[in-house]
């Protein structure tokens, strides 16, 4: 049984209609948790005061904004290399809710940003960088509007989404160039009690894990309609009288 | 029952009011979106029946 | 050298139009499609060209050999009628325009800018490009839109000429040009709608 | 191919202004910014180099859409993509059509007008230096854009939607050695990195490009 059977996308539905639910479920929950939690049980930041909550929405939504952006990547590939349009499908299907993680990190950041740092935006590399991605997510976004024929679509937002891969890559590193920043560290690594403690450190990873599922569950049913409106442009296509 | 936020607390409720209410807007987009599609494609697939089979 | 299509289906919009289609062109052969509009002719000649995929089905002897003139003459308004033919001789590694000026009568119009032309000017010198190609396979969607009597002549010998030295051609036209060519009736390949043929939107169906 | 570059060449100065019109654009912003941004000479000559690569970035962008759309439109690009030419490297040359006619005379107008902008003079040769370098780079992405968006309908605005964050590192780079050469710092490292960036472009992307242009004449 490989993996390349759920291309298919009666295949796909099916095993998709089985993970849902679930993915539904213990997004809701994991985000709950993580949310509640975070907001009602943790205490403040020595420095940062009560902001600090904003952690459970903010790297969340950073981590889903990149990682959306490299499963379009893989998905592209897959496309182009495989030819198989659930996965052409699933990178259009992700990129509005990667679209919608980006503006909610630079939102919450630019809330954070405000109190601590004394200013709403500041053109540090990280904040630069987020929004270099909101720019392609809107570029990807518009080309798979405005192309007609689906394929081409697919075809074109691939290699878009490929070329853009590498010149994100190039910009943040440019950006790192051209200035230095305000914005702190990686806030999780593998050596945790360099970063932030313990406290912070499990409502957020919960609140991590519910956001990915519910990145999940909603590329997963975005997928299923994209696959319903092929379906039913393709039936009606063939049901048109010939000339 | 809100816990004390201190001064900051303009700027930690109005991060989770947009945050979820962001969240809010794409889930009910998306289900909208994902119902009225699967809703046509049931129509074109009924129509498709009575005229024989693809 | 023989121009052979096996098994070919094509596709408008990722529906299946044409399959099965099967013919062979010799050299000094033409071949002239006919079929009701939205039949597939543009399509189909498309495909021969390389300029679409075929569904499925093998194309043989079509690469490198091809000159396809379509709806649209591919001349640049800004530049004279002979500037034009001689940018397309040497993008096909020629330089002899003057044999294509001729037989079209273009030798008064070869100064003016191909923008002042009228329509039927611009298809001659539209069809004079397939000449400067040297390419043995002409591919032609509706030669004859706009061209006057006089003009549907010029066209008519060139084919000939062509044919007589061991070209080939396939067009798609409604007017009989008087030349002698296998006719071909597409609607014979039509595809039934409920046909996939490796459509590209079949893994929806 | 060299066929292809004179008629694109000779398009561009029979069409009214292929040369004249990035150029009148790119002066026209140099003479607007002091307008929106006040006289003081201080002020300009620190932001001179910023507002010298900006202007080129726009004016690049500026004939873009008409890079591909009018041969696709005439049915040029059909017959190209059947002739024995590379559609890759038609591409390329089509890119370097985009340089000469606009490009170029950026770069040998910068220090000119970069007088309006009093910019100290130590820094032109840097800011010619790094036009030079950037502006390959600025039109073979262009060329990529137009691929892209070729067969869209008014595809000009989602062009420059894709085309300027592609923008993103060569004008970070190519400003930065601009500025630095006016402040009389060592420019070496951001013209490096620059040059590196142009030659991947010119390298790569008309292979991508070609394969966009395939996809949609298809």
């Amino acid at each position: 049984m490989s993996i390349w059977e759920y291309a298919n996308p009666v295949r796909f539905l099916a095993l998709s209609a089985k993970v849902q639910p679930f993915a539904w479920g213990a997004a809701a929950i994991g985000i709950s948790v993580g949310l509640i939690w975070g907001f009602f049980g943790t205490p403040d930041d020595f420095r940062q005061g009560a902001t600090v909550k904003i952690i459970y929405l903010h790297v969340p939504a950073a981590w889903i904004a990149i990682n959306a952006w490299i499963m379009m990547l893989l998905a592209s590939l897959v496309w182009l290399v495989r030819r198989h349009h659930v996965s052409a499908l699933a990178a259009k299907a992700a990129a509005p809710v990667g679209l919608v993680m980006t503006v909610i990190g630079l939102f919450t950041g630019a809330i954070w940003g405000q109190p601590m740092w004394g200013t709403w935006w500041a053109w540090d590399p990280r904040l630069t960088s987020f929004l270099i991605l909101f720019l392609f997510y809107l570029g990807y976004i518009a080309l798979w509007e405005a192309v007609e024929d689906p394929d081409t679509a697919a075809d074109l937002t691939s290699v878009l989404c490929l070329v853009g891969s590498v010149f994100a890559l190039m910009s943040r590193y440019a950006v790192l160039f051209w200035s230095q920043g305000l914005h702190q560290g990686a806030s999780l690594s593998m050596d945790k009690q360099e970063n932030i403690s313990n406290v912070f450190w499990f409502p957020l990873v919960i609140a991590i894990a519910g956001f990915t599922l519910l990145f999940l569950a909603l590329v997963l049913y975005r997928t299923g309609t994209e696959i319903s409106l092929r379906r039913a442009r393709a039936l009606s296509a063939r049901m048109e009288p010939r000339a | 029952m809100i816990p004390d936020l201190g001064k900051y607390a303009t700027e930690v409720l109005s991060a989770y009011g947009v945050s979820l209410l962001l969240l809010a807007g794409l889930l009910a987009r998306t289900l909208r979106r994902g119902k009225s599609a699967r809703a046509a494609l049931k129509q074109i697939e009924a129509e498709t029946k009575r005229h024989g089979k693809v | 050298m023989t121009l052979t299509l096996v098994n070919v289906a094509v596709a408008r919009g990722g529906v299946p139009v044409l399959g099965g289609v099967a013919f062979t062109l010799r050299a000094g052969e033409a071949m002239i499609l006919r079929g009701p509009n939205g039949a597939g002719k543009t399509t189909l000649l498309r495909t021969i060209a390389g300029l679409q995929l075929p569904l499925s089905g093998t194309i043989d002897g079509a690469a490198d050999r091809i000159a396809y003139g379509g709806h649209a003459d591919g001349l640049k308004g800004m530049l004279s009628v002979a500037e034009n033919l001689s940018f397309w001789a040497r993008v096909y590694g020629h330089s002899d325009i003057e044999p294509a000026l001729a037989t079209y009568a273009l030798g008064p119009l070869r100064s003016r800018l191909a923008g002042t032309l009228s329509a039927g000017q611009k298809r001659r010198a539209g069809l004079a490009r397939l000449m400067v190609t040297g390419r043995p396979i002409w591919i032609l969607d509706e030669p004859t839109v706009s061209l006057d009597s006089h003009a549907v002549a010029l066209f008519a010998d060139a084919v000939r000429a062509h044919l007589g030295m061991g070209g080939m051609a396939l067009m798609a036209t409604h007017i009989d040009l008087g030349i002698d060519a296998h006719l071909c009736d597409i609607c014979g390949w039509a595809a039934a709608p409920q046909e996939l043929l490796g459509a590209s939107d079949e893994a929806f169906l | 191919m060299i066929a292809l570059l004179i008629r694109d060449l000779r398009l561009a100065m029979r069409a009214g202004g292929g040369f004249g019109l990035g150029l009148a654009f790119f002066l026209i912003i140099t003479v607007l910014v002091p307008f929106s941004v006040g006289p003081q000479s201080s002020l300009l000559s620190t932001i001179a180099p910023g507002i010298m690569w900006m202007g080129a970035l726009l004016a690049c962008l500026l004939s873009l859409d008409r890079l591909l759309a009018l041969d696709f439109e005439d049915g040029t690009l059909d017959v190209l993509a059947t002739a024995p030419l590379p559609l890759e490297a038609a591409l390329a040359i089509k890119g370097l059509a985009h340089w000469i006619t606009t490009g170029l005379p950026l770069v040998v107008a910068a220090p000119f007008l970069a007088v309006l902008l009093n910019m100290p003079p130590q820094g032109f040769v840097w800011l010619v230096v790094s036009l030079a370098l950037g502006t390959p780079a600025l039109s073979m992405i262009g060329t990529f854009g137009a691929a892209l968006t070729v067969g869209i309908k008014r595809g000009g605005l989602l062009l420059s939607l894709l085309v300027l964050p592609l923008y993103v590192p060569t004008l970070i780079f190519g400003a930065e050695a601009a500025r630095r050469g006016a402040a009389g710092m060592a420019v070496e490292t951001p013209l490096l990195l620059l040059a590196g960036i142009s030659l991947a472009c010119v390298a790569l992307l008309p292979f991508a490009a070609a394969a966009a242009l395939r996809m949609t004449l298809r």
